[in-house]
Order: C-alpha cells, then structure tokens, then sequence
C-alpha cells in the first residue's frame, strides 16, 4: 500500500496534535487562504519582533494534509529570522513541487521532509502548501506594517 | 421502470469502455465511480467521432463541396437525434461548449435585452425584478445569476435546502411572485441526489410569468426526460456526462422564447447580413452559434444518444435506482457515516455524498483512490449548499450504466478501510 | 524561410491524414483546398485524443483519485505545450471553444468592466471612447466590437482597405488617438492573404494607450507567431485550423492584463468562494474558464503542436509560400480571373480568393467540387470586405501542409474547365 | 459527369435569359431575402389584382441556380390565381427537399422540374428557394394589404 508514503507518522501525529493552533493577540498581519477545489481555509496571523518570527498562531478546517503542514510550519518558523523562514517556505515549495524528485534537506525542513511523499499527489500539493501560503502572505504584509 | 425490463447487461456493455480495463496504484481494479462529474466513453462514441474526422470532415453549412454536404448532414443528423432523446426538436436545440455556456447564454441574452429592441422586451432585467434560485445549486446555475443581476439591478432571491436536502418550498408564495423573472433550477441535486418537484415549479413560474430554466446535466444523462412534457422554458444539459465528448454542451429553448432572444455570442455563421456598422442575425439555432461550432462533438454525442436509446433510459434509471439504494443501505450500516441527501431512494437519483466522523473527505478519498476506487471530493461545485448543510466538503459516489454491485461492494469496503487506516471507531 | 531548409516530404506527411485517401464525387482523387475554414487531421492528433479518453480521462483539476492526477497533467502540459508554440506561458493562455469565443470574452468582460470595481477600470468603455478595427476582418473580429459598443455606448471606427487589399493607413493619426481603447485586427486576412503590419499598429496602439486584440486564426496555423515578440495584449487562434480538434480556441492574454479584466462565463472551477449572494473569482487562466473544460480537445491541439513543430513552422510557412505563388502565377494565366486581394507572394499568406468574370463564385466552385477539388465560396464571413471590394462573394482556395504542387494543377485545371463548362472565353 | 444533372440547359437557358427580372410598378408588396452565406440576395415585388398574380418584379445578383428558380417562378406564378401559385410554391419546395427521392409533377411545375438535379446538392438548395422565398413572403404582404 502506498498511503503509508503520504501519511507519514509525523504528518498523522501534527493532524492530531497539532501545534500552535488557535488565533493569539497580538500580531502585526493576518491573511485567510481558501483551497477553491475542495473549500478548506486557513486564517493565519504573524507576529514579528525585529527580524524574527516572534509567533504564528492560525484557525482554519481541513484535511489531513493541510492542518499537519500548518503545524510543522510553525514548529520551523517561529523564532526564526524572516530570511531564515522565507527560506524554509522556498525549500517546503520546492520541495512540494518536485514530484518526489528532490531529496528533502532534513537540516532545513526537519519535520516537513515528511511531506515528501504527498509531493507525489498533485492534487494534494495545494493542501500541503495552504497555510504556507498564508505564512507567506502574512510575513509580507508584517514586514511592511512593522516597517512603517 | 416497468418491472418487466431485462436489467442492463453490465457486463457485456463494460467491455465498451476501454478505460475500465485499467487498473490504478499498483495492479487495482479501477473503480469509477465519478460519473457525477465526468462520465467515461464506449467506443462507439470513440470510433462515431474518429470516423466522421477521417472520412467526412469539413466546416459545416458553408462551402459547397461533397465533403462540407456530408459534414453538415452529420451535424445536422446528430443535432435532431439529440432533441429527439430529451423530447424535442432540431431547432429548439442549441450547441454550446458545455452546460455552463449554455446557462450564461441565457442569462447573458437577457442582460443583452435592454439594447436590443422591441421585440426582446420580455427578458428586459433591471431593477425591482426578480431572479430565484436555489440553495442546492451548481454554481453553473448561480454565479451566473449573480452576475446578470449585478449588472442589471435585478435581486437574486433563493429557496431554502432542508435539513433532509430537499426544497424548502414553505414560502414558495413569498418567493416566487409577479416581480419574478426568472426561475432558475436544478432538476437533480449533483450533491443530494435530490430531484426536484419540476411540474410544481413550473406551474408557480406560469403563473407569475416568470421564465423556467432547468439544470439537467444530472437527469438528462440517468433517466428519462421529456423537457417539452416538463414543460420548462429553458434548459441545459453536457455531452460529457452522458458518455459524450468532452467541449458540448446542449442549451433547450422553446421555439418562440429562442426566435425573441438577443444573441449572446457573435461572429460568423450567426449573421444575416453584416455592414462596418451594424449587423442583423439568423434565426435560431444558428444565432446562438458563433463561429466554427463543435462538429466532431456533436456527432459524438449523437452516437452517445443511440447508445444510450439502445440501452434503454428506463432500464438506465432502474440500474441506477439499484446501485444507488445498495451504496445508501451499505453506508447507513457503517457507524459514523453521514450521507448528505436523502437517506432512501425516493425521488433520488445516483449522487450519494457523504461524511465520515473524523475524518476529512480529502482523506476519505485518498484511501479509497488507494484502493482503486475513484469518488469525487470537495465542495462539487455547490458551496452554499455545503455550508447550508454544516460541512466544509464531503466525498462523492455516483454511478453509471458500466458499474455494478461488485463496485457497490468495493466503495463501501473502502470506506471501511478507510476507518480503520485512520483508527476511527 | 533560410534557404537550407529542406522541403516538406509532403508525399509522407499525406499518408497520416486518412481523409486524403478518400475520394469524392465518383472516384475522383480529393484535393483539398479549404484548410482556411478547417484543417484535415493527422492520425497523431487522432491518437492522442483517444489515447486520453481510452486511458486516462476524468474531471481535471478536481478528485483527489489517480486519473484526476493523470487527466490534469495531460491538459496542463498541452497548455504548456500550446503557449511555447507562440512564444508565451501557460498562465498566459486560456482555452475557449472558438477563436469567436475568445474575441468575444475580451469585448464582454470589457463591457462588465463597469461593474466589476477599480480593478477593472482600465477597460471600462463608455461614450467618447473609440474601437477601431479593419474593413478586412472576419466577422468575429467585427460584430462583437459592434455589439459591445451599442451595449456601452462607445463608437467604433475602421481602417479602409485599399484597391490592392491591403489595410489603408493614411489615415491611422487621425483613426487611433487617445480615444482608442481597443485596436482590434486581424494578422493575415482570411480572404486576400494579406498579413497586416503588426508592428506598426502596435506601436500606435502603445503611443495612445489602447489594447490591441489580435486576429491570429490564420496566421499561427501557417507560419512561427510569437505573441510576446510581436507585443500584442490579447490574441485568438483556433484549434481546428491547425490540424486539432473542434471546439478549442486559444486566448493569449498579457499576464497582467488577465489579472486585470473581470470574469466572462461564470459558474465552477472559474470561483475563490462563492455565497448565496456573491462570489470572488480564481487568478487567470482558470478565472476564464467555466465549467468542464475542453480537456480531450486540449490534448488534441497538444499533440498538433508537436507535429506542427517536428514539421517546423518555418518550413510550413516556405512550403505554402510556394505553392500560394504557384497558384498566383497560375490563375494569372487565364483570361477573365480576378485575383481578389494582392497578386504577388510579397506580405502574402496562402489564401487565395478570386472571381471569374461571367460566372458566379457558387457556380465556380461547383464545378471544381464535381473535379475532386474543395474550394469555399461566398464572402468567407467578410461580407464588408467583400462589398468594399465590389464583389457579392469569391471562391478561395487555401493550402496546407499537406497540399503539393499537383493540387494547385488541379485547382488551375478545374478553374480553366469551369470556364469551358459556362461557355465563358 | 454529374453536372449535366445539376446544370440543366433549361436551368442555364433561364440565367442567360431570365424572364420577368427588374423591378416595375406598381406592386402590392415587397419582399427582400439573402443568402447569408454566399451573400446572394434578391427583392421582389408582387402585384395582387382580385385573387390573381398579376405580376412578379425582382432583381437581385446570384448564382445561376438561385437566379433562373426566380426566372422560372415568374413564369410558373404570374396569372395565377394566388392558391395555385401557393400550391407551385409548395410543390416547388417539397422537390427541393426531397434530395432526388420525389418524382416531380412536370404538370405542377413545368420548368421546375429541371431543379430534381439541384436538389441532390444540399448546399445550393437555399440557391434554388431564395426567389421563392421572397415570393412567398411578397405575395403574403400583398393579400394582407389587398384585403384591408
Ligand atoms: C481570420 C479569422 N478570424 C476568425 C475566425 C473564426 O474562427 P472560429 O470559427 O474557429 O471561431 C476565422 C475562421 O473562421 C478566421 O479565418
Ligand atoms: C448539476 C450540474 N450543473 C451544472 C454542471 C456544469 O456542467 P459543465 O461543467 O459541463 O458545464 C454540472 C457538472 O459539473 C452539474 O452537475
């Protein structure tokens, strides 16, 4: 059976204890993404401190796949420098996006190299990527709020 | 469905349709069971479209060679066997690109009504008029609706879906009224299975004046149906969903509703006469026909109609009818199933949606794909009703003339399976 | 067109296109000379449709299940395939049914500009605002402008044709000003071949801030375009003129414009959300394609591509030259023919139109039917043109890569004959 | 050859030399029809006296098939009464339609008869009825006007 490919212990353990969930105050920027194919939806805020993800907290519904990368999301970023998280949302994309052609660098995607073999479902790729998706649009917005 | 018809022979008829002699993931049988959103094709429609391209092909009622005779006689002949199939005739019958096209036509046309004269004064929207739909439909039959109304001024206005997913028509009275000018419906539920009361609507919407438009994309291709018996004024069905090629969709329009209608799409063929400034069109069907239209496609779905006749569209229903109350009693046996729609197999036709506690369709459908069987996911293009009925998404079983109770068995031992991967009591 | 080119192999490229080995009209060899209005198709093309429907055609862009995957793949690598083909990408192309389609959605979604927020703005259109197009253009480049300015209250202007059939641009200052907001014309005029000077007309359009829709039906089909080079907004071609499948037009559309411009047909897969009472729209190109797509049609046009490719437009586009000039040359023979547009290869593609004095363009190409020989006659859904040009119709015979030079005997011979048949000197 | 079959001499007797062409007064009504895909048009006058076709005026420009059926109709029409010329109309017709399957009634249609060939080529069909349709169409016009 492939499915155990996909469902990763990991991933089975975030979808059901996931990490950081819920909305906190305070925070510099929210965005809400919605996968249009199936309705799943993900709000999600970033706080910044300087150059550091200081917290991301989010609230959303769907399967799986989208609520456990959401957790390890935060589990990379939070703490981080904004370069350093941007750059962990690039290598998460590439990764996403290779069809399991790309050897996942756990140094950089710790629990996230678990998704490696959701990248083999096309269709799945967009779960995967939603609340990263929201994680990007959120830190652009911060930055530029904070930066005022 | 007298009692007396022979049940379709699925065996013998499965071997038409290539594609379900492939497996998936790893050596699977293939388990279709996304008719709902897209049905598969017997060679018959293959070898009818490749014949016509390899012999016959040529632009359709233009040129005067033997090859553009014989193509417009294909398209022609196809065009009148397709009406023939839903109650009809040729020339209430308009090829579109899919059902889709076919709804925006209208509601477009009518948008076009205030600039274009007299005679097209009945399908004038603004202001103060009405549009009703539904709180079951495809987005097809409402996003279009919002938009014309957006334009024009016009309210859109609903019926309300029960908790069974059935049409509340409590306040059918207060809805539908003289300001209504359009009443816009699905005849069954892509969701629900649901199908709807059309005679009753029908006859509410005369009596206020108001214009029919039905979706059939989900009976035209499971039952039989009679659209000028129905009664209704417009209505939609796609050739895809019917064994048909993909790129055709079906618009019905009764004779005098179609000859008053402004054109929607224009360009060649549609034209009566054309000057730099100003441009007078054919009479329909043709003026809805803009441009080179989907030949080949039409006579596909030609050969699809006869196979379907041969078949028989009772007997269609009646195996339909079959699989459909199998896949309900089997679910209502699995605990912490929900099925989405009506739990029993009156006026229901072949959609049978559900939820699993616990689990998201998402995942519902992963493990069933695993398993080779292939059920649609998500919000099927019916979000509002979704959210009226409390659940994000759910996950979709429908069935078609090459399934049997084999594929029955599979779906409801994968949603079993599928319990068990995710250790959910 | 470099010399070192090597020809078409066109007696090899013959034996993929079964339709040539027919014969019509008691036996005669069928030379086909009607690929303005619609291409013949190869076996390639034939193949990789059925391929798709026989193995792995479901819904795209939706189920979660394994042919969903395969089917989306297979209709987003054609689209990748398509847009390298004119020199764009993917997220630049959107599939229609028609090119008459894709002219169309980019005058309505214009005209929905008004009430689609300040996004849209730019391509609002209104009184005091000017459509300029051409004397020359088909009619789908033509009535849709018409009915988009009687809908919004904007004037439409054209270009003159001259006696020689080529655009009159004396008057381009005065004609595209900063009134202009759309500049729509053809790339190689379906009736006199003459291919319009893009670059020129691009540069006015740019000087005064209007979009330029270009006509490319008979240009991509025939020669390598490249739309991001020739820095057109919007372009259309149609799938069935360059050996694919019926019901596929192709929109090209600069990224930021379809970014930009509201929705045109509305309804599934096209949606972000959607509520009872209103709905956001998906980023192009899904924004602009509503309901199922012409998935298998997509496939078709993908596998035409490559063999248009493998051939190499710039070896179509040497080889039709040839045999346009061998026509030419050839009809300019005989006494009492009329070449209707200009008479030497120069700017020139392989439509060539004509009259025979004394002899009714109907009747012409009668008689060259009975010969074996497909030519079209009428105003070829240019009537302006035609009347413009002093002409109630013409007969046209147009070339392909599967034409040789025995064809164009064949054509001459018929016209020399049809001159005999009516006793015309 | 199957030409001979469509091309009758009679057929090409009548569009070297069609009878009753040009446009006279006076006339009880007008009819103008075209052929939108070959653009090949025609109008046509009738003049109505008592039940009686007394004349029928056209000009037009076309092929030889669609100008020598309206040379013909003029000569099959003028003088009857407007039930019998009604009668030729729908005679005239059914034969068009028939793609060669209707023997015509050379007593019905005299000339006419000369269209069996034209009717096995579906595309001049529209040729051969233009004039007809525009009789038709004119002499409905004048026998509502006469009869006010
Ligand atoms: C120049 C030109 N423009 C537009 C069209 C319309 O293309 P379609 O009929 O495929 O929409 C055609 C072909 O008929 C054409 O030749
Ligand atoms: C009920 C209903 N209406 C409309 C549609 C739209 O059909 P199409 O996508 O072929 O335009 C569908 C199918 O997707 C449907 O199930």
């Amino acid at each position: 059976m492939q499915l155990q490919q996909m469902y990763q212990e990991i991933i089975l353990d975030h979808y059901k204890n996931p990490h950081g969930r819920g909305l906190r105050d305070p925070f510099d920027a929210e965005s809400f993404q919605v996968n249009p194919t199936c309705g799943d939806e993900v709000t999600l805020r970033v706080r910044l401190d300087g150059g550091t993800v200081a917290d991301v907290s989010y609230e959303g519904q769907g399967c799986s796949i989208s609520q456990a990368s959401t957790s390890v999301l935060t589990d990379l970023v939070v703490g981080r420098s904004l370069a350093d998280a941007l750059a962990k949302f690039d290598a998460f994309q590439e990764l996403m996006h290779a069809r399991g052609a790309v050897e996942p660098d756990e140094d950089v995607l710790e629990d996230g190299i678990a998704f490696a073999g959701v990248a083999k479902y096309p269709a799945r790729v967009k779960c995967a990527l939603l609340g990263w998706m929201a994680f990007k649009d959120a830190a652009a917005k911060a930055a530029e709020e904070t930066s005022r | 469905m007298t009692a007396v018809t022979a049940p379709l022979d699925v065996d013998a008829l499965r071997a038409d349709f290539p594609i379900l002699s492939r497996t998936v993931r790893d050596g699977k049988r293939l388990v279709y069971l996304d008719s709902g959103a897209t049905s598969q094709r017997p060679n018959q429609v293959l070898d009818a479209e490749r014949a016509f391209l390899a012999t016959h092909n040529a632009a359709v009622h233009r040129g005067a060679h033997q090859l553009a005779e014989e193509a417009t006689d294909a398209y022609e002949s196809a065009r009148a066997r397709i009406a023939a199939f839903v109650g009809t005739s040729a020339d209430e019958l308009v090829f579109t690109k899919n059902a889709t096209e076919g709804i925006n036509l209208v509601a477009y046309a009518m948008g076009n009504a205030a600039t274009a004269g007299p005679e097209a004064a009945r399908f004038v929207l603004g202001p103060g008029d009405e549009i009703v739909v539904t709180e079951m439909e495809h987005h097809a039959n409402l996003v279009p609706w919002q938009q014309v109304a957006q334009r024009t001024g016009a309210t859109l206005r609903w019926f309300a879906v029960t908790d069974e997913g059935r049409l509340d028509l409590s306040d059918v009275d207060s809805l539908v009224t003289p300001r209504t000018k359009v009443l816009a419906f699905t005849h069954q539920s892509n969701v629900l299975g649901t199908v709807n009361p059309v005679a009753a609507l029908v006859a509410k919407a005369r009596e206020v004046g108001a214009l029919t438009v039905l979706d059939a994309c989900q009976s035209v291709p499971h039952s039989p149906v009679d659209f000028a018996a129905l009664g209704v004024d417009f209505a939609v069905f796609s050739s895809h969903k019917m064994l048909g090629p993909y790129g055709l969709g079906v618009l019905y329009g009764r004779r005098e509703l179609l000859a008053a209608l402004p054109p929607f799409l224009t360009g060649g063929s549609m034209i009566e006469t054309v000057e730099m400034a100003r441009s007078t069109f054919a009479p329909p069907p043709q003026r809805f026909e803009a441009g080179t239209p989907m030949t080949s496609q039409a006579v596909g779905l030609g050969a699809a109609v006869d196979y379907l006749s041969a078949l028989g569209m009772d007997r269609v229903a009646a195996h339909e009818h079959a699989l459909t109350v199998a896949a309900l009693d089997g679910l209502a046996e699995i605990p912490g199933v929900r099925v989405v729609g009506p739990a029993d197999g009156v006026d229901r036709g072949g959609a049978v949606s559900f939820v699993v506690d616990g689990i998201h369709p998402h995942d519902v459908g992963q493990v069933l794909d695993d398993q080779g069987v292939a059920v649609r996911v998500g919000h099927h293009c019916a979000w509002p009703l979704h959210r009226r009925l409390g659940v994000p998404a759910s996950a979709r079983a429908s069935f078609y003339v090459y399934n049997d109770l084999a594929d029955v068995e599979a779906f409801l031992a994968g949603v079993r399976e599928t319990k068990r991967f995710f250790g959910v009591a």
